[in-house]
């Protein structure tokens, strides 16, 4: 494998989004993560563009750069026509191929994400599906969602939704073909991969911590320590 | 000395070059789109770093040119390259055949509104740095609260630097103007918090440095690094700016009575008209192209066309004067090696 | 000698007797108070000096030398000397010979021996047997004759201090000045007094010629009275003001001089030694020519002398401001002729200041920094080329870090010299603690000083070099390093030519030594850089130099001199140097390198560079 | 605030929208939490503007959120925009429309990359035809639903049954719009309006009547976040950003809210249920929160639809009052009926959030 | 109810509301405290720096924002050998102002 900058370079993300920075500051001063995370998007920007492979390393090793919400307001106002949101996400594709990832607390949240999301895509065709987007792991949802998801083939009906229906329409059956290709899109394109990837890894993590798959996976989505937000020690 | 030579332009530098060659026996000729002379230092009020009163250097300027053609509200409708020479169309209808034009037309003040997340032209209380010397000048401007004036904010580099303003160069003057406009604000209102929002401080000038010093300790002018990233208005018609304190790394958020934009200086599409039809070259940055950036910065590619001022880049006054006084001697010495 | 009157008393030695009981009431008070505010061990320490026969001779000794006779001042300027041992000494000789007369011819003394040696001639009256005093007659005149030159000197000094070697004097106070005119009244009083009875009680050239000529137009006795009463008054408000006014320096001295005698150091900053200090100062202002900052008129109000005047005013916001500004070069107290600490008593002000915050340094691990400079507990003992060579931890200081060429040509000497070596603070290391000494912060201080025990104590190394004055001087003072020898490079690089590791190529350089405050005046090194450099060209001197040194201006004593204040203060020192018009300057502390650098015209250099640059390697 | 101002910018932003034929691509939040809204905007675009908008069920999600949570790479989320693409190309359009912002912006950023490197886009036909066997054209026209709502605001406005007018005042609703972050912030010239001040919601509003309100947090995020919501233990950050929006417009007392991202309504909904529970604040007066609507309700409700019948009934903030200020008729025993009058019980109430 | 997450505390420093009172008092001893221009030549030649992160550069800006809590803790370490002095292009009496820091702003409050 290459350095780490050049890996990172391949990436289009970080062609489109890193020509040169400034540190103006611009983009901080609006990063929502900024302001509720102990993070500085400009100093992440700053680090690979000084293209010190230590730091690279320590940073995809790091918290830092799962802050970032991915809303792009950066992009906006980046007067070098930079996007520090592109090149956040290309280092946490870096951090995710490298098993990196798995070195930081947030950076551990990857493992539920991939989980939940891939599992519903797959399954169901859907980013988001009722059927796994429960009441228990979502309570502010609110009771409205707890109703609605109860007596979900009526509340679907009232509205006109063709809840797991046949045909076009909300939330209908997405068909098994349709289903299939996505998983040989996954199997092409690396997608696949990475889930394995993910899995390997915290698969690895979670006998370190002395976890199983599940308590692992509950641990990594319910828990985090008090040392990512600004005004505690 | 029948020679004719066309100014076009009729700033500051278009005004020495004229006073210069008036000097020299010339007699020439100065072409100025607008009602009056002087240009943008016309409209400024006092010149850093000595606080001369702009009105002062225009008018001793006029006074010196005052013996040459000054044509005022015109235009150039077109140019046309003779032989040796060139045939100058003006929009008053008089044609002039020259082989001498000094190109002197300046650089227009970049349109802040263009920044649209800092709100001029949307929020009651954004200004650009002209509008505040307009204040000065004249005591009008609604937007500025004689009364109500706790906090103030400048934003350095508004249209300079930028590249989505398309204009990523300095504009040079902006950190001097903040500085100086910064102290001035603080002289009328004591008690306002003053902070200046900056990338770069660029203190290159002949006692800028001091004028910077004299702005933190004297006046306890705040100047925080980090450039202004969004501006909103509230409900009391204030604005609230975003920037990062770079320096901390912290996002930070004040709110002010009024915000003050330093736009910079960009090619004035005067300049571009120029040259179009003239046929001389537009550098990259937007600006007309020297013969050489270093060696020869008065020269155009072409014959007979020289250049002087900011139509080649920012300039300050100085600069602008001492080009001037260049070019005309390059005028000079050209009209000596075609006799 | 016969008695005149039968009482032996008249209503004029009131004014002196209550002014004498008075103030030898105030001194012996306060004497037991200062000596109650020492330190119980240092009470200890003082009460045995003072019985321990070596201490008690040069006790005496000290006391006679300094306060009679001022021979520190002789030292300095005849004419200053004999100015002032002309009127301590001849005061001090009348009130003994005095004393002795009485004794001889007065019996029955009682409550007379109050006023008796003082006023002797009003009460008696010449008789047969005067003539055997007449000895006696001649020294108290010529006594009086040597006080009354002395006073005579002292009204010149007033309006020509230059004739006496001094630029500037102390601006006296109101107290001041009425002590100074009623001392001066004194003796021409007394002369008058005495003159007036010459042909009653006797005497001799002096006050016998006097009478003549008062006789011719002055024949009755009755003017004689208002001349003993303006003569005891004079003496009575002179012994009042005392307390009050610079004069408190003469009983105060004789207690100070058994105190230093006693090795007591200064502890607290208004209290015991402190205020002893405080109360001997006469005032004479060789402080103020001393200081450096006095390039500046603003600050001779910030001397030594006004400190001590402001702390017996208790004026605190004078008092910081003074303490506060001082360089510390020590030079007011290496002048002193009473032996006023400046630079010590200023630390001792500065240390009772109140924080709201103090640093602390128990997170810094001395394990860790050992762990970078402990090469010779790691080495395998083949490596270190012979048992009997020494392990020199180099320890550079943060100064020297700014100065790296300081370590550089220290480094390159050492090696040129084959000296087995460590850098002890490669990566920056602690500091000293000697700068947070000069601001007081003694805890902090400490703290550091321990930390860095620690790091030492554990490098395996037997000696401790140092390139910085300002470390050296600490870890001289406060640093216990058993087993360790703390040396500073300019010692160490004699040591090195001396014993020919080091052969040094003379030339006709000619150089300039400066003296470091810290060093110099705060070590006592003088003799080994100006060797050194001897032996690499040709050493001049500067106009003032060694204990006199001017300090450069760039002392990290001053809390509140302004860089821009510092100027004049290094130019001055500057052009000190140049008396002897050197190619070069020398100096030995990386401090003064660098802020003689900013504004010499010629080059400055540590000693280090011209070792380094004239030196090669010796026979090992 | 200067009005000129803004139109002056508003009308540097104007994008090329056509009026008709629209291959129309479904949103996973929306489908999921306001699964009336879809339905809405196809019934008003078809039948009642008899437009042509054509849905496949063989459609997907195109990946955004699990691409923005990074769990899958780049290309991936680019094939299966492809295969969209393709079905698109497949049934004969060219003008292609998401209902969700995020998949918009996904759109927009990949068709971007394509343009710039072209190298990419063959890359990904060869990974898509090695997948699926399909080729695509890349769409002519890109648009979100919101364009065309905004597009037709007039003939809706035309047909509209209500206007956003209070009527015991007489006074205009006060609205405040927020649009979805990936709408115009990563392309400002993508969107209409801009990215600073977006037009697209703008206009439907002061078309149908109401007055609009900038507010100083108006540009900020709602707080989503992909991964700061998706796994619990970051939806600290995502109350935090709404908290701030909100505190941000309480002055202002707006009526409502309206968004055009699927996610925002459902999270600024959402998060007031929860400030309400645990910071016991509200911000709609009486104990309310505010409404957040999405355009598609509102044009419907504009219309005069039953608010239970295009899923008023799902948010959790009660719209009740709001429905009042505007005079839309309802009926409270409706709301939580199923078809045929089926009684589905109804939800809990909240603790501290007032609701109907 | 426990939702299992909670509002997060703004790091943002908000100017309107910094609390400049004992800035104000340190300014009134410390005139040229507002000369820095943030050069950061004290940091960068601080013995102290590698144990409290001790930069006197950011200590004077925490102190502007009201960030006093992160400013002190920098000063921890400092041995006050007077670098910062030495190098400060502005000529600020680096070593004085700290212990005038340390008179003013205290663990304690007030």
């Amino acid at each position: 494998m290459g350095k780490l900058y050049d890996e990172l370079l391949k990436d289009y993300r970080v062609k489109e989004g890193l020509k040169t920075c400034i540190n103006c500051g611009t983009c901080t001063a609006i990063c929502p993560a900024a302001e509720f995370y102990r993070y500085d998007p400009r100093k992440v920007m700053d680090i690979v563009q000084s293209r010190d492979e230590e730091e690279i390393e320590k940073l995809l090793k790091s918290d830092f750069i799962w802050y970032c919400g991915e809303c792009m307001s950066c992009v906006t106002r980046c007067p070098r026509k930079n996007g520090p949101g592109l090149v956040i996400m290309a280092l946490r594709n870096l951090s995710a191929r490298l098993g990196y990832f798995v070195c930081s607390e947030k950076g551990r949240q990857l493992y539920p994400l991939t989980r939940i999301l891939t599992g519903n895509i797959l399954n169901y065709g859907y980013c988001v599906y009722p059927d796994t987007f429960k009441w228990e792991d979502h309570k502010e949802s609110g009771p409205v969602w707890k109703w609605h998801t109860e007596h979900i083939r009526d509340t679907m009906a009232r509205v006109g939704a063709n809840f797991k229906g046949e045909g076009p329409g909300v939330l209908r059956k997405i068909p098994q073909e349709s289903l299939d290709e996505l998983k040989r899109i996954f199997d092409v394109t690396g997608g696949t991969e990475r889930i394995e990837t993910v899995e390997k890894f915290s698969r690895a993590k979670a006998e370190e911590m002395g976890m199983d798959m599940d308590e692992y996976f509950r641990e990594t989505f319910e828990h985090t320590s008090g040392s990512h937000l600004n005004n505690d020690d | 000395m029948k020679e004719n030579i066309v100014i076009i332009g009729g700033g500051i530098a278009g005004l020495e070059a004229a006073a210069q060659l008036l000097s020299l026996g010339y007699k020439p000729i100065i072409i100025e789109k607008s009602d009056h002379l002087g240009g943008h230092v016309a409209e400024w009020n006092c010149l850093f770093p000595d606080m001369t009163p702009a009105r002062d250097i225009v008018s001793s300027l006029a006074a010196r040119s005052a013996d040459a053609n000054i044509f005022l509200n015109t235009e150039i409708s077109f140019v046309n390259k003779l032989k040796d020479s060139y045939n100058i169309m003006l929009s008053n209808g008089i044609s002039i055949i020259t082989k001498i034009i000094l190109v002197t037309t300046g650089f227009s003040v970049f349109d802040a509104a263009k920044k649209e997340e800092y709100g001029y032209g949307v929020y009651d209380q954004v200004i650009t740095n002209r509008d505040l010397e307009h204040w000065f000048n004249t005591g009008e401007d609604k937007r500025v609260n004689d009364c109500g004036m706790n906090a103030v904010g400048f934003v350095h580099c508004v249209g300079s630097r930028d590249e989505k303003a398309r204009n990523p160069q300095c504009s040079k003057v902006c950190c001097i103007t903040a500085v100086k406009q910064a102290i001035e604000l603080k002289q009328k209102f004591p008690d306002a918090m003053v902070y200046c929002f900056y990338m770069d401080l660029r203190m290159f000038g002949k006692k800028y440095e001091d004028f910077y010093i004299s702005a933190q300790r004297d006046y306890g002018v705040r100047f925080i690094r980090g450039r202004v990233s969004e501006v909103s208005e509230n409900i009391d018609g204030r604005v609230i700016v975003k920037a990062e304190d770079t320096l901390s790394g912290k996002p930070v958020k004040v709110t002010l009575d009024l915000l003050v934009l330093m736009a910079g200086m960009v090619c004035s599409p005067d300049s571009t008209r120029v040259a179009n039809m003239a046929r001389l070259p537009v550098d990259s940055d937007g600006f007309l192209k020297s013969e050489d950036n270093v060696a020869d910065i008065i020269s155009s590619p072409k014959e007979g066309v020289f250049y002087a001022g900011a139509c080649t880049g920012p300039k300050t006054v100085p600069e602008t004067l001492a080009e001037a006084r260049a070019a005309a001697l390059k005028v000079h010495l050209y009209i000596k090696g075609l006799e | 000698m016969r008695e005149r009157f039968l009482t032996g008393y008249n209503d004029f030695v009131l004014p002196f007797v209550c002014g004498m009981i008075f103030v030898l009431a105030y001194c012996i008070i306060g004497m037991t108070r200062i000596i109650l505010q020492l330190p119980a061990q240092d009470r200890k320490r003082f009460f045995i000096s003072l019985v321990t026969p070596k201490t008690f001779f040069k006790n005496v000794k000290d006391i006679f030398l300094k306060c009679l006779i001022h021979v520190d001042l002789w030292k300095r300027n005849k004419l200053l000397g004999y100015m002032h041992s002309s009127i301590a000494f001849g005061w001090f000789m009348l009130i003994l010979v005095g004393h002795i007369e009485v004794f001889l011819y007065t019996s029955n003394l009682g409550a007379k021996a109050l006023y008796y040696p003082i006023f002797f001639r009003y009460f008696v009256a010449e008789t047969e047997s005067t003539m055997k005093g007449s000895l006696i007659f001649f020294l108290m005149d010529f006594f009086l004759l040597v006080v009354l030159s002395g006073i005579a000197l002292a009204i010149i000094k007033r309006v020509r201090s230059r004739l006496f070697g001094m630029r500037r004097t102390t601006n006296p106070s109101f107290l001041d000045l009425v002590g100074l005119y009623s001392l001066w009244a004194i003796f021409p009083l007394r002369l008058l007094a005495e003159s007036f009875t010459a042909d009653i009680s006797g005497g001799s050239f002096l006050t016998k010629s006097l009478n003549y000529v008062f006789t011719e137009f002055l024949s009755n006795h009755a003017n004689m009275l208002p001349a003993w009463w303006a003569y005891s008054c004079a003496l009575g408000i002179f012994f009042f003001v005392l307390p009050f006014s610079r004069y408190m320096h003469i009983p105060t001295e004789i207690l100070l001089i058994p105190l230093r005698n006693a090795g007591i150091r200064i502890v607290n900053a208004r209290k015991g030694l402190a205020k002893a200090q405080v109360y001997s100062c006469p005032s004479c202002g060789l402080c103020i020519d001393a200081c450096p900052m006095v390039v500046l008129k603003g600050n001779i109000r910030d001397t030594t002398v006004y400190l001590n005047r402001q702390i017996r005013r208790n004026n605190e916001a004078r008092i910081e401001e003074i303490s506060d500004k001082c360089l510390l070069c020590g030079k007011c107290t290496a002048v002193c002729p009473v032996g006023v600490e400046g630079d010590k008593l200023r630390i001792a002000q500065r240390s009772v200041r109140k924080y709201s915050y103090s640093p602390d340094y128990s997170n810094i691990s001395a394990e860790k920094e050992a762990m970078m400079c402990n090469k010779f507990v790691t080495a395998p003992n083949n490596e270190v080329s012979s048992a009997d060579n020494e392990k020199v931890l180099y320890f550079a200081g943060c100064m020297t870090a700014l100065t790296p060429v300081i370590r550089k040509t220290t480094e390159s000497v050492l090696e040129k010299a084959g000296v087995e070596y460590e850098i002890m603070d490669k990566d920056g290391g602690l500091c000293c603690g000697r700068p947070l000494l000069m601001a007081g912060r003694q805890d902090q201080a400490r703290q550091l000083v321990e930390k860095n025990t620690e790091i030492i104590m554990a490098s395996g190394a037997d000696t401790l070099l140092l390139s910085c004055p300002i470390c050296y001087r600490i870890f001289r003072e406060n640093y216990t390093l058993p087993g360790i020898e703390v040396i500073h490079h300019t010692e160490y690089f004699e040591r090195l030519v001396l014993s020919g590791r080091l052969r040094m190529r003379r030339d006709n350089t000619k150089y300039v030594y400066h003296d470091p405050c810290e060093l110099g005046r705060g070590c006592g090194v003088y003799e080994q850089p100006r060797n050194v450099i001897a032996s690499a060209g040709v050493l001049v001197e500067a106009a003032r130099n060694r204990k006199e040194s001017i300090c450069c201006g760039g002392s990290l004593g001053s809390l509140t001199l302004g860089f821009d204040k510092r100027k004049a203060m290094t130019e001055n020192a500057i052009s000190n140097l140049m008396a002897g018009s050197p190619d070069r300057i020398v100096t030995a502390c990386p401090l003064c390198m660098s802020t003689f650098s900013r504004y010499s015209d010629r080059p400055v250099e540590d000693i280090a560079q011209v070792v380094d640059r004239t030196s090669e390697a010796g026979k090992l | 605030m200067i009005y000129q101002g803004k139109q002056k910018i508003w009308a540097d932003y104007q994008k090329e929208i056509p009026d008709n034929h629209w291959f129309y691509v479904r949103s996973c939040i929306r489908q999921n939490f306001f699964p009336g809204s879809e339905k809405m905007f196809l019934e008003i675009c078809r039948n009642v503007l008899k437009k042509d908008f054509f849905e496949t069920e063989y459609h997907t999600t195109c990946g955004g959120i699990a691409y923005h949570c990074d769990t899958i790479p780049q290309e991936t989320v680019m094939t299966i925009v492809a295969r969209q693409f393709a079905l698109m190309t497949e049934a004969g359009y060219e003008n292609y429309v998401a209902s969700c912002i995020t998949s918009f912006g996904n759109y927009a950023e990949i068709i971007e990359t394509w343009r710039e490197f072209p190298e990419v886009e063959t890359r990904i036909r060869e990974l898509l035809w090695k997948a699926c066997r399909r080729e695509f054209k890349i769409p002519k026209n890109l648009a979100h639903a919101s364009d065309l709502i905004y597009k037709y605001r007039n003939e809706i406005a035309a047909r509209a049954k209500y206007r956003l007018v209070n009527r015991y005042t007489g006074e205009p609703l006060k609205v405040v719009e927020h649009i979805g972050c990936h709408y115009a912030k990563m392309f400002p010239s993508k969107g209409v309006g801009g990215a600073e001040y977006p037009y697209v919601l703008c206009g439907m509003i002061e078309s149908w009547g109401g007055n609009v309100i900038d507010y100083p947090e108006r540009r900020h995020c709602c707080g989503y976040g992909f991964r700061q919501y998706h796994v619990k233990a970051n939806r600290g950050y995502s109350l935090s950003n709404t908290y701030k929006k909100f505190e941000s417009m309480e002055p202002y007392h707006p009526d409502f809210i309206l968004t055009n991202c699927p996610g925002c309504p459902y999270f600024m909904d959402r998060w007031q249920y929860v400030i309400a529970e645990t910071e016991g604040k509200t911000y709609g007066g009486n104990g309310y929160g505010i409404p957040v609507l999405t355009y598609e309700e509102l044009a419907s409700l504009v219309l005069g639809y039953d608010p239970w019948d295009i899923g008023m009934q799902l948010h959790q903030v009660a719209v009740e009052p709001l429905l009042d200020k505007i005079g839309i008729a309802y009926d409270p025993k409706e709301k939580y009926k199923g078809l045929n009058e089926k009684d589905l019980m109804r939800p809990e109430l909240p603790g501290v959030l007032r609701c109907c | 109810m426990d939702f299992g997450f909670k509002l997060s505390p703004s790091s943002a420093i908000n100017l309107d509301k910094v609390d400049l009172s004992r800035f104000e008092k340190l300014h009134g001893i410390e005139p040229d405290i507002i000369k820095c221009m943030a050069c950061g030549s004290c940091t960068s030649s601080c013995p102290a720096n590698r144990f409290s992160g001790m930069s006197l550069r950011k200590v004077i800006l925490d102190l502007q924002r009201g960030r006093e809590k992160e400013a002190l803790g920098m000063l921890r370490n400092c041995m006050l050998c007077g670098k910062c002095t030495m190098v400060c292009p502005r000529g600020i009496n680096t070593r004085h102002l700290i212990l005038s820091i340390c008179r003013i702003y205290g663990e304690d409050g007030k």
